[in-house]
């Protein structure tokens, strides 16, 4: 059980939903970054997402795709990420997990990444254009540096596929709430629920639910059905208006 | 590991979200295309509607001056301009067969744009076209030919607000509406189907052509000659070609300005391995990753990445790639239109200017075919701002 | 007085210092253009330049709304992008025969200038075209065609500044040319042997036509209709079904605006008997015998004379000659490209037009064949005015 | 004999070439064409040819087109000619000749101009635009009522040519000096006098020489070969000038 499942299982007894920030790297500048990763960290923050920006994030919504871009104005790439997070290792309560694109991690190495991925204490790596069956070979190799690789599934997956899956899956499953990019929707549609339950057959590690989620109260109608809660497009947006992580965190205590 | 895979090229690197249409597609590429009714269908549309078979045109004149014959392979022919209508029609259809309401696309020129919205209304489908902002603004003549031909034209603000970034919200689209869209991907590039599909209906291109020389002349070409942008002109004639071992294949990438270190589209030539929008290629791209900004006088061509099966071609060398700069390019678009009365488009003149400006490489009286892949009216603005060409 | 007559109409009314010039190109028609080498190589030319044969498309939701089916002749799709490049290819392979150099000619639209343009390129001649400055400020685009082909393109300013000012100057300058330069005549009008060489040249349409929808129906159609301005595609058409009693043949006029007594192009239809430019043929005239100005929201139907085949086909009544105005034009354009997917030219629409006006006139069932003369993207900037109708 | 012939011949006997000025009907307005006409009549024309004012003359310089078009512009028709010269029938010592294109000829009727062109004291008609193949009906007509058609020649009109509307010539012969419309010629060129010596041994009536002619030492060159001489372009130019055709008239004095 790798720590970022013991980390959610250990919210869940506690009676509560793990709480799994995302924020761009280096957003809004290189310094603030890690004032609002401190922010996260001692406000509740189980596991933090760092998303490592790239230029073509498909999978991605204009809140995350304007953070994403506006890091890369400024310098911020994945060798600065992993040398900033190597220099504060354990600063950090929460289980840091990395969250990009594939290109950035197959220019780095994958051998050398995961390496020094390892030894920046990233204990997950969740990468949105890596499907089932591209991800093998890289997989193995983060999984010799005991680094997860996030499984992703959404509406549209097949319970046979889930499967297959489940069949190596580590640390979490991340439940993709609708049919579309992050940070869009408005409401949860009705098939969602019925993912959750083929997902929580499954998968014997937790389930988190990401994309569009602002508030706890989106997750009433879910009970026990979701362990952890993903947010990211409100968190940056509520960060470039206050300029703090904190308020939207107090939401989640 | 090996699906979709051409050597260590393709693949499909998308959202897990999209894996579901895509393999939808997977299943009509083998079950719906290689059908006889799809087949027949698919026939009579190239036939009737697209005007198929283009001609292969000798070029007198040229050919008199290179010391060997020059032939065009006239896709500028077909209705809409290029050879963009052949794979429309064929992924329209396609998607009418798996029940598909509507075709959405992306476009950076305009000329996949144009086709695919063409292609909707000759099958009564609905269309929605992604496009760069700043292609919306360089290239407004095919905004309106698409909006005239009821199609929704959505400009994309991000990124560099050119061709790859309408791949990414056209990408991002599909994801919500893969229920009753269809994404006619525009060139053999993007996840696999696509660089197998886009393949499999330009290919008529190469099976006139190779019937076409050897009627007219005997024997198989000496080269083959195209441009790459995301390569699907260039696919569909090599894969004419590609088994006969003799006949040189070379695709031609745009250099851009030219100078060292310019903005260039010519990823084969000038790029690196990498990963972007589903397919492993070669990439225009930094040391961290990053893409970068890709630029050519030719829109067609402004791509800072290339189809996986080019990438393929040229790692294990059975085409040749190379490249051809902006002042080349309307060189040689200037010297088809006067020596032969043909215009064409500044993305077929890369390929035209490549046979111009190598002309010692070819032996004397050898036959080569360039690909003509459309036709130029639609960079009349452009070509007369150079106006010291024209005199 | 029965030589280049078509009944009544015809004739050869020119200067006497036109009158060499001509009886050498009556002698050039009898005697080289049906010898077999003559004939091999025009038709190599329309095959592998052109890109004949052009298909005959069906239209499957148009003929849905109809209740007959509605077939395409597609000129557009021949290069350049109409019917003109049949006829001047012709012309211009016989002036080469002839010896000529250089090939001059008048435009209205542009469709004939950049044709001729493009033939004088592929025939390596030279190229001097006439037009109306009024045409030259609103067909802008064509003109930057035919200096893009390096034709040179001279303005006239006399008269209305249009067609048949152009037409004037054309002749004139032929006079003091006539040793070097062919008068490639644009459409089936002027002097003899003009009417006859030309529907010599467009004959290939009808002679498709005929077969095609033989092939694809068992049966010749109902009607074969075609947009008339001078009347070249029209006459083009016509003349594959002319002997098949049981085929109509419809002419469509421009109406122009279309109230009762507006400038219009519809000399068949509303016009008198007169002479001008070399032919007896129907006028638009006022009571002294002076042209009278002719107006179509299409550029290549707007002339105030027809050609005499025309005129005597309308007075012996196997062809009917009906007109159609502006804005039924206009949403006819806008029909076809909707429906089809397939922007007709402007003078084409005029055609489409009749058939969508009045489908009364046509049987549950029947097939109907309209001559699309042309494509419809050089009308872009006029279309774009309706705003009103494209949202 | 036609009165054109004979009065032609009248004026070579008298060791001098016949003068033929041009002039537009109703050219520069209806009012001072009659002035010019009378100038013309009274400083030395023994033939007038006046020009039938047409929207389409494809045979004619810009000179002339130019005054044509002024005279449509004041309602100038071919009707106007005929009843204004009918009224003044008699009035002028020079022959008149109409010039003009068919078409307002063949509008007016063949058999109704003819009838009032010679109630008019017209006695010979130009027209560019009818060639020998199609001039046989309305010369037939004109002949009847005493009008002449006049041939016009050029420098590329075979002898056979000449000898074909030699058959049936009347009048005078108007022999066209260049390769060209009206009002051009810089210089005459050399094939003219080939010309002139083939017509001069096909046609027994006198010979007309007119395009681009200015002034009496232009036909040095061609002494007796030619019996008369037209102009036009030149003349309009100088009354445009002067508001008066005097001056141009003296020239030839
Ligand atoms: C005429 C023409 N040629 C070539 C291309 C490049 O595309 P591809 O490389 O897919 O053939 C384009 C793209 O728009 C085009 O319009
Ligand atoms: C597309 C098209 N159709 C028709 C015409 C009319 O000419 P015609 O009557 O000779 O066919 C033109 C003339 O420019 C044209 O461009």
């Amino acid at each position: 059980m790798t720590s970022l499942t013991t980390r959610i299982n250990t919210a869940v007894q506690a009676g509560r939903k793990a709480i799994i920030p995302f924020l761009t790297a280096g957003f809004p500048t290189k310094n603030d970054f890690f004032t609002h990763l401190e922010e996260l960290d001692s406000n509740g923050a189980d596991i933090i997402e760092i998303g490592v920006p790239f230029s073509d994030p498909a999978a991605d919504g204009p809140v995350v795709e304007a953070a994403s871009l506006k890091a890369l104005e400024q310098g911020v790439t994945l060798q600065w990420i992993v040398e900033e997070l190597t220099k504060r290792k354990g600063q950090y309560q929460a289980e840091l997990v990395l969250m990009g694109y594939i290109n950035p991690f197959y220019q780095y190495g994958f051998e050398k990444f995961a390496k020094d991925a390892a030894d920046a204490g990233v204990s997950g790596l969740i990468v949105p254009d890596l499907p089932l069956d591209e991800s093998g070979e890289f997989k193995k190799i983060l999984k010799q540096h005991g680094i997860a690789l996030i499984s992703l599934i959404g509406l549209n997956t097949p319970k046979k596929r889930m499967q297959e899956y489940a069949d190596n899956a580590e640390g979490y499953v991340y439940v993709v709430s609708y049919m579309g990019t992050t940070g869009a929707a408005v409401a949860f549609p009705p098939e969602l629920k019925k993912t959750l339950t083929e997902a929580r057959e499954v998968f014997n590690i937790p389930l988190a639910l990401g994309f569009g989620i602002k508030e706890p109260k989106q997750l009433e109608p879910f009970g026990d059905a979701i362990d952890a809660v993903v947010f990211g497009s409100a968190l940056i947006t509520d960060i470039e208006e206050k300029g703090t992580a904190v308020p939207f965190m107090e939401r989640w205590k | 590991m090996s699906k979709g895979y051409f050597g260590e090229f393709g693949g499909q690197f998308v959202a897990e979200l999209l894996i579901p249409p895509l393999k939808e597609l997977e299943d009509a590429l083998e079950n719906i295309v290689p059908s006889e009714a799809f087949q027949k269908e698919f026939s009579d549309y190239l036939k009737n509607y697209v005007g198929r078979e283009s001609p292969l045109t000798h070029c007198p004149t040229l050919s008199t001056d290179l010391g060997f014959n020059l032939y065009l392979k006239r896709e500028d022919l077909n209705h809409t301009g290029s050879h963009k209508i052949n794979n429309v029609l064929g992924q329209a259809l396609l998607a009418k067969h798996m029940g598909k309401k509507a075709l959405l696309t992306e476009t950076g020129a305009g000329m996949n744009g144009v086709a695919t919205a063409t292609a909707a209304r000759a099958l009564d489908m609905d269309c929605i076209v992604f496009m760069g902002a700043v292609d919306v603004e360089r290239q407004s003549h095919n905004v309106r030919r698409m909006k005239l031909l009821g199609a929704t034209v959505v400009p994309v603000e991000a990124g560099s607000k050119t061709l790859k970034d309408a791949i990414n919200e056209a990408l991002r689209f599909w994801i919500k509406k893969q229920a009753t869209h269809h994404y006619c991907f525009g060139t053999a590039a993007g996840p696999h189907p696509f660089p197998t599909l886009v393949r499999e209906f330009q290919s008529v291109v190469g099976k006139e052509a190779r019937k076409q020389i050897i009627e007219r002349t005997g024997a198989l070409p000496h080269s083959v000659i195209a441009c790459v942008g995301g390569g699907s002109n260039a696919i569909g004639i090599f894969s004419g070609f590609v088994d006969d071992c003799s006949v040189n294949l070379i695709g031609v990438e745009a250099a851009g300005t030219g100078e060292e270190g310019c903005t260039n589209s010519a990823p084969l030539c000038l790029g690196t391995a990498g990963i972007l929008h589903g397919q492993k290629t070669m990439l225009l791209q930094d040391a961290d990753g990053q893409i970068m900004p890709s630029h050519s006088i030719a829109g067609g061509l402004d791509y800072p990445g290339v189809g996986p099966e080019h990438a393929h071609l040229h790692h294990c060398g059975r085409a040749e790639y190379v490249k051809v700069n902006d002042m080349q390019t309307l060189h040689a678009f200037k010297a088809l239109t006067r020596a032969e009365g043909i215009m064409p488009a500044l993305e077929s003149s890369h390929a035209v200017a490549y046979v111009l400006e190598n002309k010692d490489k070819f032996p004397k009286g050898c036959n080569v075919i360039v690909n003509l892949s459309g036709r130029g009216d639609k960079d009349m603005d452009i070509v007369e701002q150079y106006t010291e060409l024209f005199d």
